[in-house]
């Protein structure tokens, strides 16, 4: 089911943990669905003086899938600047893994998710503008959490 | 592959030595078609007669009782299904909320065919009462349906309470014992169905059976040349059926002693790893199926688990249906209470015939490492 | 044993050394579930994908199309009774005279259940006219199906024929090619489905599979854990797969060489067999399936022609279905217009990838003394 | 399906073939059927000067089970009164070859009916009172001559 490059990343995950200096955290998923991504940017600058990821890490509570997405989407994200980081696509991840069973696509949803969101809260407390994608995928995300909400407290009552 | 610990015979089980050589004669010398006339048709027949004797005899039932199937899958279709169209006028059925999805998706189904369904819930050890199902019983009703004991938490249920009920109410009872059938003594004087399968206690998949009370009536799933009583058709496969019959009577034979050993690692399990801090045992702690353990780690994801282990030869299982695209976590843990965060975080070790002390030791000494690793990567932060 | 001559390969085939080798590791080494997530479940479904993969390519399907059963009773249940529960408002089916029961008594069923089946008469040689056929579809005609040989008589019917009217009629077709697939090559353009049976071809009992074009929606006969794209539930039974590819592949791969032998040993069989006086060949003088002869005797009754000949060791079966209660002589025979007394008195020699020619030789001896000895003791005495 | 002894008595029957002098024939069964059964008898007399079977053989077409129960139901014939012949049961018959599969019980029963039609033609022939028992049988007999009649006609139509 899994390809032997999700298994590789599963195995040996890169940028795992927390960064001890960190400028935004990006939080998505939910307990209830089994998956919860927490991806930490650094922002630096590159020599043409561009805002870049510097270095990146993740903490994730997940399946296979959701920890060697995390593996892969910072790895894909570190170095880039943030305006390439806020254009990676989930298809990208999944391709770079030699692809996904189609019931775990949605882990490499959350996992272009996370750093968006990380993305957003960095430029989000700096004031700055931030671009229409992001803004689109946030108030995705948090649509999204909402229903989850919602499902959780069902699942809870069904199971009493 | 030496070295690998395999602990997922509740998924299914590596066939017996024995039983492979019981099954050898019947591809190349004994192949004959149990229909046939000649010679060769009338050894394959003598040969799949005498394994529905031996099976026969595992349940004290007469042969005639005795109807093979390709799986147990199918044999919970054929005795659900088979009833329901058998032309009663009976449109009731009763089941659990913890059964295997061939009985839970066959009840769902029928339900859109205009069947009532009641799905009993159980309590946190997975048991069902008998007396809610007692009072559940309506003129309407065609059959209850309750497992012997469940594949995912081990609870075994008061079968012969519930079987003794339906029958003083007049209603059809079958169960699938899959889980229970060749690992612990069986009750069955009111049983009228039961489901069992090969692959679950060493014997070869693709081989299952169902027990039919004489005198009940079922409509067939697969019609045609009119084998097993016309109620199952198709060349029965001889090797696969004498394979049954053979790892059916070594379970029998050995059952006390491979009890006794399967319990002692259950204990050793259950201690070791509740000794882990955020962990909690699903299902009963004693009485339950010797052979299968369930454990929930707080803040960790069951299919995870599964693969860290997997990374050190460890076979394992997850209670937690986290490859179902709903994402919704095993419906069994979600019945027995268990909170939806260690639904998700569950790790289910089934031994077999074949495991050793020393392989439970060893599993013993990298699970709580597998666990640390997994914790530390995770967000929610146990403090051990 | 090792003199006994097997002439009854269309009821089932000794299983090949290279396919028991296939199977083998699959029992004690790589025993795991293939839905299991560990390393044991994972070489399994690999396996099983590989066994997919390799039946998708002998049908030039892909493998998304395969799907995996216990028996053709059961693929041939599963594409017929699929289809008329699947939801579409069709109720008519089109079928042969001449069909296996498992085709056959389902047909008759759906009829209980409200469908009007057409059952096509057959010529003289047991061929359907797709003229005939054509003229039978209308509007609520839901399914064609048409067996691709005959397990009888070994008639081959114009499938591609058949099929491409159903093609530009929009009639879903169906055939039920047992017998032909791995025998002959196929003609599959239009056809959108298709049942086969590992046991026929050197594969082991116990494993069929049903082609089915993508894009066709079927109910599941077995409901449960949702194997088989959801079709067909029940845990897989991998080394019975696992064989089933192997037959396939070396059927495929000696197909030419074989039928060319076989055909050789038919033509023997014909020529030396019609000269016995009173005797009838049943079914296509050329063009037939290449292992199976069918010759009625008169005054003879064939189970007891079965019975001698199994004294000599030889393995063969009758057409007559003289075990079935109402006495009744084969459909099939009485369908081409075979008079009873000579349908009574039939006799189906089938031959097999390991039939030497040392043995027809053999048989070819002996059953004219058998034949003589039977008609001596019969009151009806034909001057020979 | 069959028992030891059935294959033993359809491998070596006893009795086969037709008697050069008979005193007369039962015959039963029909084509159509698949059983057809002829049965000669000789009649002889004992020391006590009652009428016995002195001697009685069969030609049968039929299936396994008619060709032994056409030499079973012969071996038991032999020697008996003829009153004792025509008290001769299928289930003896049956029972004395260890058995028939259900669906083969009726050739035991054509095997006895053969028997008792001999006996019966013989009486006839020669005008003594023929028992109850066998007046019974007859009736019987003629009576599914004249169904398998029918049923034939049915299925000849129906292979056209
Ligand atoms: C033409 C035909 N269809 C279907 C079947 C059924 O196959 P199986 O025994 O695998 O159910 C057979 C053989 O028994 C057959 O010859
Ligand atoms: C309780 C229970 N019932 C039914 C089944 C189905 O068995 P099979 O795989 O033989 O269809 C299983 C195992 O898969 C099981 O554990």
């Amino acid at each position: 089911m899994y390809s032997e490059k999700v298994i590789e990343h599963f195995r040996n995950p890169h940028n795992k943990g927390r960064l001890e200096k960190y400028s935004a955290i990006g939080k998505v998923g939910n307990i209830a669905c089994g998956d919860v991504m927490w991806l930490y940017i650094k922002v630096g600058r590159n020599a043409n003086d561009e805002e870049i990821i510097e270095d990146i890490s993740w903490e994730t509570f997940g399946c296979t899938a959701a920890i060697a997405t995390s593996s892969m989407v910072t790895e894909i994200a570190k170095g880039k600047t943030l305006k390439e980081a806020a254009a990676i696509q989930n298809k990208e991840v999944a391709d770079t893994l030699g692809g996904l069973p189609p019931v775990k696509m949605h882990c490499s949803l959350l996992a272009v998710d996370a750093l968006s969101e990380a993305i957003y809260n960095y430029l989000q407390a700096k004031g700055d503008v931030i671009p229409e994608v992001l803004v689109k995928r946030h108030a995705h995300v948090e649509k999204e959490s909402k229903e989850f909400d919602e499902r959780y407290s069902s699942l809870m009552s069904k199971s009493n | 592959m030496n070295n690998d610990i395999y602990l997922d015979n509740s998924a299914t089980t590596p066939v017996s030595e024995e039983v492979i050589e019981a099954m050898l004669p019947y591809w190349q010398v004994e192949y004959g078609n149990a229909s046939s006339l000649h010679s060769f048709g009338r050894r394959a027949h003598i040969a799949m007669e005498e394994s529905r004797a031996r099976l026969a005899a595992s349940l004290s039932a007469s042969e005639r009782e005795i109807i093979f199937t390709a799986s147990a899958s199918e044999a919970n279709n054929l005795a659900i299904k088979g009833l329901a169209f058998s032309g009663i006028n009976k449109y009731h059925i009763i089941t659990s909320q913890i059964e295997h999805p061939s009985v839970g998706k066959v009840c769902q189904w029928l339900e859109k065919q205009g069947f009532t369904v009641t799905y009993l819930p159980v309590d946190q050890e997975g048991m069902v009462d008998p007396d809610e199902l007692a009072a559940t019983i309506t003129d309407d009703t065609l059959l209850v349906t309750i497992m012997y004991g469940n594949n995912e938490i081990g609870t075994v249920q008061p079968i012969s309470q519930i079987a003794e009920i339906c029958r003083e109410q007049g209603v059809i009872f079958h169960t699938d014992a899959v889980q229970a059938y060749g690992k612990i003594p069986l009750a069955l004087e009111n049983v009228d169905m039961l489901s069992a399968t090969a692959h679950k206690l060493h014997g070869p998949k693709g081989v299952g059976m169902l027990y039919l009370r004489r005198g009940i009536k079922l409509s067939p799933l697969i019609h045609g040349g009119g084998h097993e009583r016309g109620l199952r058709s198709g060349t029965e496969n001889i090797a696969g059926i004498v394979g049954f019959a053979k790892a059916v009577e070594i379970a029998f034979a050995e059952m006390e002693v491979l009890r006794d050993r399967l319990e002692g690692f259950r204990e050793q399990l259950i201690e070791t790893i509740t000794a882990i801090p955020k962990t909690k045992l699903n299902g009963q702690r004693k009485g339950s199926l010797p052979h299968i353990t369930n454990i929930s780690f707080m803040a960790i994801e069951g299919e995870s688990l599964v693969m860290k282990l997997d990374e050190h030869g460890i076979a394992t299982s997850t209670g937690s249906a986290c490859s179902s695209p709903n994402l919704e976590p095993s419906h069994v843990l979600l019945a027995i209470g268990t909170p939806i965060v260690m639904a998700h975080g569950s790790l289910r070790i089934s031994t077999g015939r074949r495991t050793t002390q020393e392989e439970i030791d060893r599993f013993l000494t990298i699970l709580p490492q597998v666990v640390e690793e997994l914790r530390e990567i995770s967000p929610f932060k146990i403090n051990t």
